[in-house]
């Protein structure tokens, strides 16, 4: 029954995956070819990265059949996957930060000897794998100490670190900058060329298009079509995927700047040691103020001293007056919110209601005089948030780790607008965030700028800060290379400020 | 809708949320019942509430701690302290007012020490209460050198003893104290942020709740049910025990978990919590009015928890 | 140089009145006394003998936690030329240079007759034990002995109270199962106490009579006071603490001693 | 490198990893023979070893457990099980090596109910384990009805009072038992999935380890570990004790935490558990040759735990 051609390496046919009542993938279908990077493209919570695990044995098919190589394929288990010739980067990041470089990337595989582990053989051939691909990593190195882009980049030296002739890659670049990227797209034509078949997994269009021979789009869990790259456009396959047309994906602003209005926020010297150096800058209310930079640039750490999640010198002004947060909840109290750049570890409670969540920064509001919660005022607020934002859930009391990703990041948005903040930080605000979700939080980030809140967007996509801020400063291992605006506002004069080729 | 299908709903509710828990105690009932027919009777299930009234109130407290993802083994030892702070007021010439007062402002302040030494200087509560229920159980024995302390006083005697409204004082005061930690957990914003801090503590400091304080808060929250069952216990033995509510905090743990309080932290109730405490003391009076020989109580009672948790754990995954 | 004291417990007033009289006759004596809990736990004990030895004291004075466990403890002190005093509890399997204690069986018997007497010789009676200790067993065991010497009664419940808090629990739950019992016999003084209170919370204070074992001041005031407490067996800690120190004191001069000196206990009864 | 200077650096990095809590082990050491110059003699470490093995075996055991986030806190009840079953055996006209086998292989079963209950049926260990430490004290009193049973057997007995090459062959037993934990969870394969699995479970199942069959063994390990206790413990003492072991969970689990065990799962070590549990030994010892009363001991205790994993958790904080 699988007809394949000796060109086809894996097909997946009708394979279903339920989690109790959620049908993650129904009938889903996919066939990839050796020496040809094959795109999937979906909304959050398509299903794509269920389907992966299920082709990395890590969960088991409801239903359906799988071909490897002309013969069927079920993997018990992720070992087993290897074995079979499957390596997989996982879009979350699976590794132990405990232990070093090297041992995460050999787990299970170590070198022995006499039935022990031979730890200098060990550190020999991780290096050797990190040298292959060209990574610059010290596998001695703790997990623990690095960030999140080397991070990434070890994820993917674990996932490659075997022969396979398939290779699957879920997100690997959401958290590397472009400079990584090309690391990652350069080992990406190299198996191309040694005929390995890479499914590619990614919400970034344009390196969508520059990289994938094959694409094929998917939605609610079932199969829409496949194209080949050279015959569609990015605007053809965003409305294949969200069902709809979106003509722009960044859209314009509503208002106009007023240069010379008073700034809300400005900041002077602020400094912490060995993180960042002299930041310098203020922002006008309705202001969009984009902050780029290389991840590692030192971006989220102002950031979280400006919340007072951490203590800096310097002065910070605050409508005028000199502020000092020793606490995030003294900037919550002034009218600071901050988006922070991980939703599942700073920004939500997993485990709780969509409507907890979203009351939680603004709680305050919602307790009485004895100190009881206003549950009817917290219930409408949070029921207009969830219109206003159109968050896609069952209900305010559906768990918020049950919804996708997308929508999770709106959750967080929705908690820090009912907080009214005067202004907000919005740390990789679209992370992970599938186009149409992306184009929903822009136009949130326009209306909040139109009615006057400060917003310093943070981002490592550089058409996204482009496209948004009205500024932008940049920065380069932990100092400000410069703050542009106007025409100075171009790819090229940004890139070079934040490689620091320019000063 | 209408006031009795909105009470209709809240009993479905009840019933999906504690329906494991609630089906376990039920059980446990008849076939108590049906072993024995003196235990199904009022006066017994007086004797149940009085005798599981130490064990809950130590429980509620319990219960706030582990929502945090906390725990704290001190409570025993913070139970016999408290006895003995009382009895010392007394041979001290106190009253009953200042001589509660000073008790209860004791288990306070054991609590405040567990709170400020896992908040602020980052131990482990699990080992800074092994360490702390060391500490108090040796603090216990300074006093009378280890023996026992007798209490005089007959307003603190009487609460273990004499009814009120014809209930016994203790149920009353278990019952206050049930409604009050329940409205607090379920109706304040108190409440709220331990159920936030529980489910996710990095998220809770960004959304400007004080989590050290939080955390404070509610391991005094702990030392003050500790210290009010120590009141009760002593009262109800007339003395001070330096052995007293050793390795109560087992049950108290055990009686939230039974409740469906997890240990990760985020989830829980004190309505579970309750129940929790009254499966055990259900299976303790029922298996001393069958006359089960001690070591075959203790595997029962094992049994009983490990199935009781199953079957509540199932039921979750059931909701799913 | 001095007396090594290992006791089983100092939890218990009984321990606490010998432990004092050791050391009061320690310092009418001007001898060295060191004092070790042991705190029901045999390893424990082993553990403070063995630094008793590391230190060097001349005679060690133990009240077991075991009757045979302790045997290892014993055998170490031997071979280290320390000699060894047991009190209260007598030690199996080993010997030792003399051995001051009360004879628990003897005692229980004497509860047992005292129940009899106050309840006619007949009607259903319930005990309070702690079966992990061999001197309890034993107390217990003369109780079932003297009661089982009159037909008309029976002993219808035992249940396990270690702490006053289990046995005021175990004493209520067993008079609501068994609302006819006439008369409680606790191990200890503090489960006699405790049976008391649940008597007294069932309202049975005129059918339930409570007789307890060890007779410290506390149980023997509420002998005083409280009609359902109608007597407790009282051993003497006083005279055992006393007699030990005499002993070691004489041992270490190497006089020899009478291997067992029993302390007979008494029957007290409402003034 | 050369052979001199490699040993210098693993010197280094030893007492880095260990400085805080060696600087703990090393203070008491000299702060006791300031105050007792009995203290440092052969004898007297010899005095401590032994009567810190029954704790440190268990805390070997209880260091896997851990190290996968899990607790063990039957850990005390299986000792005297062990200790029950060599005694039965004996009773039973078995030999010594029958006697040993019947007696570990009931630790590895103990452990393994305590594994597959965890693993298979999702219920957390904390539960489980209370609810294990019950059934199993429950069932020591079972064949001698509470009573302690003597063991005859005089190659048991010779374990726990004999020497071998000078040596009191307890501290032997001690010493191979370190050196196989060490070395299996340092130098193999299983070790590293151990460190894996409590670091990232999610990763370790991403890895293709499978993390119940890992689970139970480690709870396996645990139990063996304890009933190993329990062999020493019982020929130590001549006979088994219903009550033995009891709450010596909380020192073993102490003993892995002063050695820089996270509760949280994924970081620990052997050599830390070994010097951890070496404070607790040095501490009893120390104090008793100080003739410090009962309960000032158990404060002490408790202060001493405190401080040692205050001075470790902030060594570990000043390194980053
Ligand atoms: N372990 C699980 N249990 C229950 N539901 C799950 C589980 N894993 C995934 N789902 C659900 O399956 C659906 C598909 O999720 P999946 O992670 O495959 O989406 P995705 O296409 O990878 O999305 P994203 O772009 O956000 O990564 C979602 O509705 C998700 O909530
Ligand atoms: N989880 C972490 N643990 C330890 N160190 C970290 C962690 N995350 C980041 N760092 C360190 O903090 C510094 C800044 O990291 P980060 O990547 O967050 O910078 P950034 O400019 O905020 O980048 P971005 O916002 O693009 O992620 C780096 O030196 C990194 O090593
Ligand atoms: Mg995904
Ligand atoms: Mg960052």
């Amino acid at each position: 029954m699988f007809g394949s051609t000796s060109d086809t390496i894996l097909e997946i046919d009708n394979v279903t995956k339920s989690f109790g009542q959620v049908a993650a993938l129904k009938g889903m279908r996919l066939k990839v070819r050796r020496g040809r990077v094959h795109t999937l493209l979906g909304e959050n919570g398509a299903g794509k990265s269920t389907l992966m695990k299920i082709l990395a044995g890590v969960h088991e098919a409801t239903s359906g059949e799988i071909a490897l190589d002309g013969r069927p394929y079920q993997p018990r288990n992720p070992q087993d996957a290897a074995a079979l010739g499957l390596a997989i980067v996982f879009q979350e990041l699976s590794l132990c930060s405990n232990l070093t470089v090297a041992e995460n990337i050999l787990a299970t595989r170590e070198p022995r000897r006499f039935g022990f582990i031979n730890d200098k053989e060990l550190v020999v051939r991780a290096r050797a794998i990190v040298a292959d691909l060209g990574l610059p990593i010290d596998v001695s190195e703790k997990v623990g100490n690095l960030s999140i882009a080397q991070r990434q980049l070890v994820e993917i030296a674990k996932g490659l670190s075997h022969e396979a002739k398939v290779v699957i890659l879920d997100e690997p670049t959401s958290s590397l900058s472009d400079s990584e990227a090309e690391i990652l797209f350069d080992i990406i034509a190299r198996l191309k060329s040694r005929g390995v078949a890479v499914i590619y997994i990614s919400h970034r269009m344009e390196e969508i298009m520059r990289l994938s021979d094959d694409i094929t789009v998917i939605r609610d869990g079932e199969y829409v079509s496949t194209h080949d790259r050279d015959d569609v456009t990015i605007e053809t396959l965003i409305a294949l995927m969200v069902g709809r047309r979106m003509d722009e994906i960044y859209p314009p602003a509503a208002h106009e700047q007023k240069p010379d209005a008073t700034p809300v926020l400005s900041v002077d010297d602020l400094t912490r040691d060995g993180e960042f150096e002299n930041i310098s800058f203020d922002i006008r209310p309705g202001e969009i103020l984009g902050f780029f930079g290389l991840v590692g640039s030192g971006r989220s750490e102002v950031m979280n001293a400006l919340f007072g999640m951490r203590a800096a010198t310097g002065t910070v002004r605050f409508e005028g007056q000199p502020v000092r947060f020793r606490s995030p909840a003294e900037a919550i109290a002034r009218g600071i919110g901050f988006v922070t750049e991980n939703r599942k570890e700073e920004g939500l409670v997993l485990s709780h209601s969509v409507g907890w969540n979203i009351s939680m920064a603004a709680l305050s509001d919602f307790t009485g005089p004895l100190g009881f919660t206003r549950s009817r005022a917290e219930r409408t607020a949070a029921a207009q948030e969830v219109g206003r934002l159109a968050i896609k859930t069952h209900s305010l009391d559906t768990p918020s780790g049950s919804l996708s990703g997308g929508n999770q990041q709106k959750i967080v948005l929705a908690k820090w607008l009912l907080t009214r903040p005067k202004v907000l930080i919005l740390d990789e605000p679209t992370r992970g965030v599938d186009v149409g979700a992306k184009f929903e939080i822009y136009k949130i980030i326009r209306q909040l700028a139109a009615e006057g809140t400060a917003i310093l967007l943070i981002s490592s996509e550089l058409p996204e800060v482009l496209g948004m801020s009205d500024r932008v400063v940049v920065m380069h291992e932990g100092v400000i290379g410069a703050t542009l605006s106007g025409a100075e506002l171009n790819p090229e004069t940004i890139m070079a400020h934040a490689t620091g080729f320019k000063s | 809708m209408t006031q009795q299908s909105e009470l209709q709903a809240a009993f479905l509710r009840a019933l999906k949320q504690y329906g494991g828990i609630l089906l376990s105690l039920v059980m446990l009932c008849v076939i108590f019942s049906f072993l024995n027919p003196r235990f199904m009777s009022v006066v017994n299930f007086m004797n149940i509430l009085q005798q599981v009234a130490v064990v809950a109130i130590a429980a509620f407290g319990m219960t706030w701690v582990i929502l945090l993802g906390e725990i704290d083994l001190s409570v025993g030892s913070i139970i016999a302290v408290a006895g003995m702070v009382g009895a010392q007021c007394f041979a001290f010439g106190l009253g009953f007012a200042p001589a509660l007062a000073i008790t209860l402002l004791a288990g306070a302040l054991m609590g405040m020490l567990n709170g400020v030494l896992t908040a602020k200087l980052l131990l482990p509560s699990f080992i800074v209460t092994v360490a702390t229920m060391g500490i108090y159980r040796g603090m216990v024995s300074l006093p009378t050198n280890g023996a026992p302390a007798m209490i005089e006083n007959s307003t603190w005697t009487a609460i273990g003893t004499e009814s009120f409204l014809g209930l016994p004082i203790i149920i009353w005061v278990v019952a206050v104290l049930f409604l009050v930690n329940h409205i607090l957990l379920s109706k304040t914003s108190f409440g709220r942020r331990a159920y936030l801090t529980g489910g996710n503590r990095e998220a809770a400091v960004y959304s400007g709740i004080k989590v050290d304080r939080l955390k404070i808060t509610i391991f005094m929250i702990s030392g003050v049910m500790a210290a009010i069952s120590g009141v009760l216990l002593s009262s109800r033995l007339f003395s001070a025990q330096t052995n007293a509510g050793m390795s109560y905090e087992l049950d108290a743990i055990a009686a939230a978990v039974l409740g469906g309080t997890s240990l990760a932290g985020g989830v829980g109730t004190m309505v579970g919590t309750l129940i929790g405490a009254l499966i055990i003391g259900v299976m303790n009076n029922g298996m001393n009015m069958l006359s089960v020989p001690y070591f075959y109580q203790l595997i029962v009672k094992g049994l009983v928890i490990l199935i009781a948790v199953w079957l509540d754990v199932r039921a979750k995954q059931a909701k799913r | 140089d001095g007396i090594g004291a290992s006791l089983l417990t100092q939890q218990h007033p009984f321990y606490i009145e010998l432990a004092d009289a050791m050391k009061a006759e320690a310092e009418a004596k001007n001898v060295k006394l060191e004092v070790s809990i042991a705190n029901q736990d045999l390893n424990k004990q082993l553990a403070d003998v063995e630094d008793f030895i590391v230190k060097g004291v001349d005679v060690i004075v133990i009240s077991p936690v075991d009757s045979q466990g302790v045997r290892a403890a014993i055998e170490k002190a031997e071979k280290a030329g320390i000699k060894v005093i047991t009190v209260d509890v007598p030690a199996n399997g080993a010997t030792v240079t003399s051995h001051i204690g009360t004879d628990n069986f003897t005692g229980g018997v004497k509860a047992g007759e005292l129940m009899a007497k106050v309840l006619d010789n007949k009607g259903k009676v319930a005990v309070i034990d702690y079966p992990t200790v061999q001197s309890v067993v034993n107390r217990v065991n003369g109780f079932k002995e003297a009661i089982a010497k009159h037909p008309d009664m029976e002993i219808v419940a035992i249940q396990t109270g270690i702490t006053r808090a289990e046995a005021l629990a175990a004493a209520q739950n067993m008079l609501q199962a068994n609302p006819d019992i006439t008369g409680i016999f606790g191990f200890g003084d503090d489960a006699a106490l405790a049976a008391a209170v649940a008597v007294k919370a069932a309202g049975l204070e005129s059918q339930v009579k409570v007789i307890g074992f060890d007779g410290m001041k506390e149980a023997r005031d509420a002998v005083d006071t409280n009609p359902v407490m109608v007597g407790v067996i009282q051993q003497f800690p006083d005279q055992m603490g006393k007699q030990a120190v005499d002993t070691a004191v004489k041992v270490a001069a190497g006089e020899t001693v009478p291997a067992e000196q029993p302390i007979v206990p008494g029957v007290y009864t409402a003034k």
